[in-house]
């Protein structure tokens, strides 16, 4: 028999200036199953909650309904109270009496009617509350860092800093990522390299980090505290141990017409390579789609060169599992390429290029060796255009976003181009300057004003060649949308940032969400942006959206941070409001019918299969089963279910059933 | 009672309708706008029908309605106030053109409701029916009466048996005390039967009852079951239109304070019907149920010494939206080697 | 011999199924579902205008599938819940030989799923027409009148289950009807509990339903409940595009949601 | 009609709406007293059955309110609730059921004084409508001539 | 293969040579060609300006006498024609309020099945995969592919080929012998629009489009739009006035020139019709 006590706070005047609270009383005392009811000035002070201890003592109560604020505001501190009793606190529920009733409504006989129908309600509901225990789930202190730009890189070190191991997993044979590629960064123009290089050997040579290059998560299975990933290292060729990376192998490889990816095509790198001279880790990796051996059986050339037999033609991959208790992603971004340009001859006429080749001639250590000179025929170009949001904000194209970095690269890359060339003209069409960041509108007005970027603002139509120059059509909106031609020698296409390619493979295996353009989506826009909607799972860097290089670094360590806090503790505790599917004995099992058209609906994955076998291993039944690591109880599969086999505990169907017809019902 | 007969003319049997429905409830066929005939409280007469088959529901709902009250309560601080139904208003209804078939069936909802402790409810309304029966000049393929020992115009459980002459006239047996009363409130509209003859339709025998229940008692493993029933979706219609399908449930109703208990149709062929809370089900599956069915009727309930629980009306068999024909199936159990 | 019957010989001899479900002529001059475990027995298949009834809803039957793999005779609505019913993992393509019958009654050879669902893609999926008119005529009237339409037609609704029953897509274990903890849904019969029941059976078949009007040609009291029904599957394809029953994977419209979903009623 | 007060229940989400009318108080805006609220972690916990049981108990209106599009704290249970709606509205039209008695709505934390708003503009129109007397006729119903006799 | 065919008013007026070479080609590949029964105007330009209701009812009109045929498929070769029946349907698919106003506008039903396609589809499909066989005369000749706008824009409705560079008629041409250059005009506006009201505009925007081609050494520009052609051909002496030179690179439909390299004479594919002479021809 259940046994409720009820506890009307009066909250100063707040609540007793428009509720006649002693009526309340009395009309809820005579409820059947109210064991106490009981009015006090201020339920939330310390003599409040001794009244309420003391009543669940005497009285034995089996439920509490404090009716008083918001839940939102005190239900920890009433629902603690009740456990110092010897309560459980999931059997205490709160009465909103002061933000829905006194508050809102004029002091009269319905304002008190209706507390006293709030009250009610939540009388009918606690009797049928549970005792419900508190999830504790143990802690596995390694995170996993996948991707090592410098948002990856910033991530393991400030983790494997507080102490926690890390495993960081790169795809390419070098970590560094999109920065290294670049010559110098807004908005103080250092060298990008020289800032990189001794970050990305601090991660090589931390003690707490285990770095896997060349290699890629291939699976994930678990949830928050307890992931279990799998790691494929793709097979180098090469035993990293013996080798000392001398590099004799590679100048004598015989393939050497290798388009450079790190040159973005405009140099040549052989088979067996390093992918630039500051790689980390610096040993050769063979490129077997490439290599002669691979193609044709013959050749080990650089087996035979290696002065310490370094070389393993039949290296397999390899498969690694391993146990993280969090994630950071941090697999950046891409630019958009090719096709994509037609109208102005991006991939048909070699001198208009995209911001990365350009970061390329721009840097000393680039094929050019910091020059700037045409790919067409290595002239410097006396005119130079440079077209911003060349994709970007243009939902024509597919992407509506603004790629946020190109406006400051662009005006970047002009500098550097004046920089170079002195004498040499630079246009920069563009939409609009966006250069919100410290001193990043001083760096624009920087190149426009000291070192004369000529800045036109509106759209590039067309570039087209014409007698070995380059056209280029657009209009001049500040002149009135007066056409303007360009003949210039070269141009450099902003082109939008995207997604990373292999980002939406990467979000299923992570059961992660992803946007409309692929990248990763944040648990809130707002609140928990470095969160991912499953819980354990963070962001860093441009893989969320395109970011510059202090934003990628900020998020990282947040990201860090975050992990550090899951990792502070031995266990997690949580709140047991999860979803759950029914359970009986055989034959039925569950009254699932194994449907599963609830598992797409939950936003965190957290519905899985759960099979009955025979001894034999034959399947009887295959049903839902919801991983209370992951559910986040939003109920959406509750009120999915057909079969009414999912509940969630605190809004079970038999909870919001009576609570809906004690508030239309008299008692 | 001695059996009276006596002839009543198309004319006169409108005006004792009329007479009837004005002063109580007469419950006749009609024939619905989907072509279905059912039954009606006081419909004008012009749209009784006399020539129907059959109706899609039985009349069993008179005396046993597919919803019934049983108590009122109110839930108290500590306890509850019950509040019994009053039975002594419970009012007289004519049933009127009834067939043999379903008028029959009334004696074996009684030897189910009445054998030991009398359900109030029931007997209440029984007592305070009065059914005018009509022997049936048209039949179908369905119909099965003279299997199971009745007969077109049986007159078990009619206090009237209206037979229809071939000129459109009537026959009335008055065959018991409230169907006299009935007589005597209007003995002008009755009249002296001549030698006129009475149009009875045929209905050909289809099996032997006290055979199929022999075989039944050695029945129960047999593959039968199965084969015969897999095409059976389980529906449960058979039972709710059947006249002599009795099973209920019993429920709680609450409101706030207020509730109430009542009793409802149901039906041994769903599988809600036997399953323990524990998830575990003794009728687990379909043919069991339907084995369950044929059993209570032509088995258990004679073995009991009731009476057969089947009344050959072929309602079932007409319903059944996957054509489970039972007198089709009683044929083949008669002939089943076991 | 018919082609369904020359067919499911075939099938049975090779052992290529267990059992083929498919009609055979019942009593007085009714078809009925059949059930035939032996080649000799093929010969009772028959195919006709008369066979409407949706034979899949015994795919998911306990001592059907008991028999091993099954074959079956398919109309356009049989292999429409047949792709529903493998969506919804309650048939497994592995377990099932579909005998199609095109629209001028011969046989389809269906290699795989793939196959049929061209052929379902390349049918007409809208409500069959004296539905789609009975529906247009309701959807003509006042709220008031269609409330009073309602009301009169589940007041002589007897919950015999019937409906449900006929139904492939009601393949649950346990029937939210038999909920008990709350009681979601009266027992009695009465005009107010028998509309939430079909207020919840028709949402249950929303984006499900796959128009084949067993539901209500099984209801013994001939109440047209398929309408309901089929006026939710008019309405998934009006919003969302789909109709059910079109491939075996595809994610039913009530488990998904476009973030551009439109409607035009909350504020 | 005048003295017709008509019950109304509020299905909030925990979040948004629920939190938003705790702004509503907190601001000290008034709104009819009508208006009771239930809470939910989610609108996609809200089960369109309770609208029917809301009805069937008398209600005589019904509010639905959640988080905006995209503002799910749980990212996507408002648009799971908004196909839902959708759906059930269609069948509610289709079967003659009144929506004018449903408000569904979107209102956020911060929209206190939607809040109300909502509340107002409903309680006025349920009251312009009067008791939903076809419904609960409907509901009292129970084949009266079979059950009691009366 | 029955396929529909909608001519639309140019190709019965200015442009009959195209009329000609298209049902030239038919008659060689043995296509059959099925004119849309009573067609009518498509209201090209005039309408869509002025009164949307109209400007769907025309095109809506020929597509449903299309679907009264059985004629599954239609042909379309004026690109404007082309653009309007798109569009119709396009809009009419997405707007299915407004069937059946139009519906009851043009007193007919309309579904909305037909297959419209464009001229360089329509070879695409049925001419390219016999095409090899029957080339006699491989059209030997640097051609810039003018495509205009109306072909390509808007690739919401069209869906068809890149906008901003397409790349059909080039491989088309390419097959039949030719080099395809680097044309950038391919899609400039060459001021059909203004054609009658601003002939200066015409002459400036068509005369680029001329110099370009012919600076970068084309024998002759492709079109596949009777507007595209009148602009370019017969405007020619205006052009060259305005220019104040003298432009002699001929203008050729595509359907021209794969009947030329099919071996068809130049009065089979119409080509005496032109305002500026077809030197070409001659020398094949
Ligand atoms: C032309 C150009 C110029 C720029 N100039 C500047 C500038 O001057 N200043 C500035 O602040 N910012 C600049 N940026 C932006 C800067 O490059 C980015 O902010 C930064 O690189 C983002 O770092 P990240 O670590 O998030 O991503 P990335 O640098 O893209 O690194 C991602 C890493 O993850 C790895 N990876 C990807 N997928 C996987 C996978 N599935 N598994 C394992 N590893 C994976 C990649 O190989 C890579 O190493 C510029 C960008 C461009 C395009
Ligand atoms: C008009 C306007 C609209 C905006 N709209 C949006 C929006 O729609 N979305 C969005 O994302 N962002 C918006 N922003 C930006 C957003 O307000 C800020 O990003 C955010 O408030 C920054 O938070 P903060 O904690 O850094 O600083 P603050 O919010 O400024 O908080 C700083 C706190 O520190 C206290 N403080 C200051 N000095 C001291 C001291 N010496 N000792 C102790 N305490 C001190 C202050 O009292 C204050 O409480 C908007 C901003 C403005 C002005
Ligand atoms: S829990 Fe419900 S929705 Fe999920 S698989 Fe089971 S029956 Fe289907
Ligand atoms: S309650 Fe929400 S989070 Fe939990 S399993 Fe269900 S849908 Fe997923
Ligand atoms: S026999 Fe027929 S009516 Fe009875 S339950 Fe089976 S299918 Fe339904
Ligand atoms: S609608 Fe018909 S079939 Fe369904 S439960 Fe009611 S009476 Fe039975
Ligand atoms: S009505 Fe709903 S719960 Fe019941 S069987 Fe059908 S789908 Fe399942
Ligand atoms: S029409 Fe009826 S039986 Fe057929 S799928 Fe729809 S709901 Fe089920």
């Amino acid at each position: 028999m259940a046994r409720i006590g009820v506890f009307i706070c009066h909250c100063g005047e707040n609540i007793s200036a428009t509720v006649d609270c002693t009526k309340v009383c009395e009309t809820t005392a005579k409820l059947k199953h109210v064991a106490y009811a009981t009015e006090y000035k201020y339920m939330c002070s310390d003599p409040g909650q001794s009244l309420i201890k003391e009543a669940i003592k005497k009285y034995n109560l089996t439920g509490v309904v404090v009716s008083a604020c918001s839940p939102r505001m005190h239900e920890p501190t009433f629902r603690k109270a009740c456990a110092e009793a010897g309560l459980n606190p999931f059997l205490c529920e709160m009465a909103n009496l002061r933000e829905h009733c006194s508050w809102v409504h004029e002091k009269s006989e319905s304002t008190t009617q209706k507390a006293i129908d709030i009250v009610r309600i939540l009388v009918e509901k606690v009797k049928h509350n549970a005792a419900l225990q508190p999830i504790r789930v143990p802690v596995t202190k390694t995170a996993l860092v996948i991707g090592g730009g410098i948002a990856g890189i910033q991530a393991a070190l400030d983790i494997a800093n507080c102490g926690h191991k890390v495993i960081m997993v790169e795809r390419s044979p070098s970590i560094g990522g999109h920065m290294s590629q670049l010559s110098e960064t807004f908005p103080t123009l250092d060298c990008s390299q020289c800032i990189l290089t001794p970050r990305m050997v601090e991660v090589l040579q931390h003690p707490n980090i285990t770095l896997y290059s060349y290699a890629e998560v291939e699976g994930l299975d678990g949830f928050i505290g307890n992931f279990v990933v799998k790691i494929r290292k793709k097979a180098k060729s090469l035993d990293e141990k013996v080798c000392t990376g001398c590099g004799l192998c590679i100048t004598k490889c015989p393939v050497k017409k290798i388009p450079n990816e790190f040159e973005q095509g405009m140099g040549f790198r052989h088979a067996i390579y390093v992918p630039f001279p500051q790689a980390v880790p610096n040993k050769p990796v063979i490129d077997r789609e490439h290599c002669t051996y691979y193609i044709k059986g013959k050749c080990k050339v650089c087996e035979i060169v290696c002065p310490t037999k370094a070389i393993r033609f039949d290296q397999p991959d390899e498969v690694i599992e391993a146990k993280v208790g969090a994630i950071v992603v941090a697999t950046g971004f891409d630019i958009k390429h090719a096709d994509f340009f037609p109208e102005y001859g991006y991939g048909k006429y070699k001198d208009v290029i995209d911001g990365l080749q350009f970061e390329r001639l721009a840097s000393a250590s680039g094929p050019t060796s910091g020059e700037i000179l045409r790919p067409s025929d290595g002239q410097k170009p006396k005119n130079i255009v440079f077209i911003a949001c060349a994709g970007s904000r243009d939902p024509a194209k597919g992407i509506a976003y603004c790629s946020k970095i190109c406006c400051m690269y662009t005006a970047k890359h002009a500098m550097l181009y004046k920089h170079k060339v002195h004498e040499g003209n630079a246009y920069v069409f563009y939409m609009d300057i966006r250069s919100a960041g410290k001193n990043y509108e001083e760096f624009v007005h920087r190149a426009i004003e000291e070192d004369h970027v000529n800045y036109i603002r509106g759209r590039v139509s067309t570039v087209y060649e014409r007698d070995g120059k380059l056209i280029v059509k657009g209009v001049d909106t500040l002149l009135g949308a007066q056409p303007v031609e360009i003949v210039a020698d070269m141009v450099v296409l902003a082109t939008a940032g995207i997604a990373n390619n292999g980002a939406e493979q990467l979000a299923q295996r992570l059961h992660i969400s992803y946007d409309s353009h692929k990248f990763f989506a944040e648990a809130h826009p707002k609140l928990k942006p470095v969160e991912t909607n499953t819980a354990g799972i963070f962001l860093a860097g441009a893989c969320q959206n395109p970011k510059d290089i202090p934003d990628s670094v900020s998020q990282a360590s947040g990201a860090a941070v975050k992990v550090a806090v899951l990792f502070s503790q031995n266990e997690l505790t949580r709140e047991p409001l999860v979803a759950v599917v029914n359970r009986m004995g055989p034959p039925m099992y569950s009254t699932c019918v194994g449907c599963f058209m609830c598992q797409p609906v939950c936003p965190y994955q957290a519905i899985e299969r759960e099979e009955y076998k025979t001894r034999d291993g034959k399947v009887i039944k295959t049903v839902a089963k919801i991983n209370e690591g992951l559910c986040q109880g939003c109920g959406t599969c509750v009120a999915l279910c057909r079969s009414k086999s999912i509940d969630l505990y605190g809004y079970t169907n038999e909870q919001v059933y009576t609570e809906v017809v004690a508030l239309l019902n008299d008692y | 009672m001695e059996t009276i007969k006596k002839l009543i003319s198309k004319q006169s049997l409108e005006k004792l309708y009329t007479t009837l429905s004005a002063s109580r409830k007469v419950y006749a066929p009609v024939v619905a706008a989907d072509k279905r005939v059912e039954y009606k409280y006081n419909p004008a007469f012009a749209d009784v029908t006399f020539e129907h088959i059959q109706s899609t529901l039985s009349v069993k709902n008179v005396v046993f309605p597919k919803v019934e009250n049983i108590l009122y309560y109110t839930n108290n601080k500590t306890d509850s106030t019950i509040t019994e139904i009053d039975l002594t208003k419970i009012q007289e209804v004519v049933l009127w053109g009834a067939h043999p078939c379903d008028t029959a069936a009334y004696d074996i909802l009684r030897s189910i409701f009445c054998w030991d402790i009398k359900d109030e409810f029931f007997a209440k309304r029984l007592e305070k029916l009065v059914v005018i029966g009509l022997a049936c000049h048209q039949s179908d393929a369905y119909c099965f009466c003279t299997s199971i020992g009745l007969s077109p115009n049986s007159t078990k459980g009619s206090d009237i048996l209206l037979s229809k002459l071939k000129s459109g006239d009537y026959i009335a047996e008055i065959l018991t005390e409230k169907g006299n009363s009935i007589v005597t409130a209007s003995t002008d509209l009755f009249e002296q039967p001549n030698k006129e003859e009475v149009v009875i339709t045929e209905v050909k025998q289809k099996f032997n009852n006290e055979q199929v229940t022999e075989k039944l008692k050695t029945a129960f493993e047999n593959p039968f079951w199965i084969e015969n029933s897999l095409r059976c979706i389980g529906c449960g219609a058979c039972a709710y239109i059947c006249p002599t399908c009795a099973c209920f449930d019993i429920q709680d109703e609450t409101k706030g304070k207020e509730g109430r208990r009542y009793r409802s149709w149901d039906s041994c062929g769903l599988k809600l019907f036997t399953l323990h809370t524990s998830g575990h089900n003794p009728r687990e599956v379909q043919s069991q149920r339907w084995r369950q069915r044929i059993m209570h009727k032509f088995s258990y309930m004679p073995d009991r010494n009731i009476s057969l629980g089947c009344v050959g009306c072929g309602r079932c068999s007409r319903g059944c939206p996957v054509d489970m024909n039972i007198a089709e199936q009683l044929q083949d159990l008669e002939k089943l080697e076991v | 011999m018919s082609n369904v019957a020359t067919k499911a010989k075939e099938l049975l001899e090779s052992k290529a199924v267990q059992v083929v479900i498919g009609y055979e002529n019942g009593t007085n001059g009714v078809v009925r579902p059949a059930f035939i475990t032996t080649p000799a027995k093929a010969a009772q298949l028959i195919y006709d205008e008369r066979c409407v009834q949706n034979l899949a809803v015994y795919l998911t039957k306990h001592e059907v599938k008991h028999f091993g793999k099954m074959g079956i005779v398919a109309t356009l609505p049989v292999m429409r819940s047949i792709m529903m019913l493998i969506s919804e993992q309650q048939v497994f393509p592995d377990n099932i030989v579909v005998l199609g019958i095109a629209d001028d009654g011969n046989i389809l050879d269906f290699a795989d799923m793939k196959i049929m669902q061209a052929h379902i893609g390349k049918s007409n999926l809208e409500n069959p027409s004296k539905d789609q008119e009975k529906l247009a005529e309701l959807n003509k009237m006042s709220l008031e009148e269609r409330f009073k339409f309602w009301e009169q037609e589940l007041s002589k609704c007897i919950k015999c289950y019937a409906c449900r029953q006929s139904c492939p897509m009601c393949y649950c274990t346990r029937c939210f009807t038999e909920c008990n903890q709350p009681q979601w849904l009266p027992v009695q019969s009465n005009t107010h509990g028998n509309m939430e029941w079909h207020i919840l059976r028709a949402m249950h078949l929303a984006g499900r339903c796959i128009s084949c009007g067993e539901c209500g040609r099984a209801c013994p009291v001939n109440i047209p409940c398929h309408l309901l029904t089929m006026q939710l599957a008019d309405q998934t394809f009006n919003y969302f595009n789909v109709h059910a029953g079109i491939s075996e994977d595809m994610k039913s419209v009530m488990s998904t949601f476009e973030p551009n979903d439109k409607e035009s009623f909350i504020i | 009609m005048s003295d017709f007060e008509p019950k109304v229940v509020a299905f909030v989400c925990n979040w948004c709406t629920y939190a938003g009318a705790d702004l509503t108080g907190t601001s000290r805006i008034k709104y009819a007293s009508n208006v009771k609220i239930i809470r939910f972690p989610c609108t996609g916990r809200i089960d369109f059955m309770l609208l029917l049981k809301s009805f069937a108990n008398g209600a005589d209106g019904i509010i639905i309110s959640g988080c905006h599009p995209n503002d799910c704290h749980y990212t996507s249970g408002n648009f799971h609730a908004k196909r839902r709606w959708i759906m059930f509205k269609e069948l509610m039209d289709f079967m003659g059921i009144d929506m004018k008695r449903i408000t569904f709505s979107w209102v956020s934390a911060a929209e206190g004084a939607r809040w109300a708003e909502v509340v107002n503009t409903t309680v006025a129109r349920v009251r312009e409508l009067g008791p939903y007397v076809s419904y609960k006729q409907m509901v009292n119903t129970h084949i009266e001539e079979e059950v009691t006799n009366e | 293969m029955k396929i529909g065919i909608y001519p639309g008013c140019s190709l019965e007026g200015s442009a009959r040579d195209y009329n000609e070479s298209v049902f030239a080609l038919a008659k060689a590949f043995a296509l059959e060609l099925v004119q849309i029964p009573d067609w009518n105007c498509c209201g090209a330009t005039a309408a869509h300006n002025l009164n949307k209701e109209l400007s769907l009812s025309l095109p809506a009109r020929n597509l449903a006498l299309a679907e009264k045929n059985g004629l599954d498929e239609i042909v379309v070769p004026c690109a404007a024609c082309y653009s309007r029946l798109m569009t119709t349907q396009y809009e009419l698919k997405n707007h299915p309020e407004l069937k059946n106003k139009i519906s009851e506008v043009i007193e007919m039903d309309y579904k909305g099945t037909t297959k419209i396609i464009n001229v360089i589809e329509w070879i695409d499909k049925y001419i390219i995969p016999k095409l090899e066989e029957k080339v006699k005369k491989p059209f030997d000749y640097k051609v810039a592919n003018y495509y205009g706008c109306l072909l390509v824009r808007p690739n919401k409705v069209l869906n068809y080929d890149r906008v901003e560079d397409p790349q059909t008629m080039d491989i088309v041409m390419n097959k039949i012998g030719a080099t395809s250059i680097d044309f950038p005009y391919k899609t400039e506006c060459c001021g059909a629009g203004l054609s009658i009201s601003r002939t200066d505009i015409v002459s400036k925007l068509s005369g680029k489009i001329i110099e370009d081609a012919e600076h970068r050494g084309a024998d002759a520009i492709i079109v596949g739009c009777p507007m595209c052609h009148s602009n370019l051909d017969m405007r020619r002496t205006d052009i060259n006035k305005y220019w104040n030179t003298e432009f002699k690179i001929p203008v050729l439909f595509v359907t021209q020139a794969i009947g030329l390299a099919i071996g068809l004479t130049p009065e089979q594919v119409g080509l005496q019709r032109h305002f500026v002479e077809v030197k070409l021809a001659e020398k094949i």
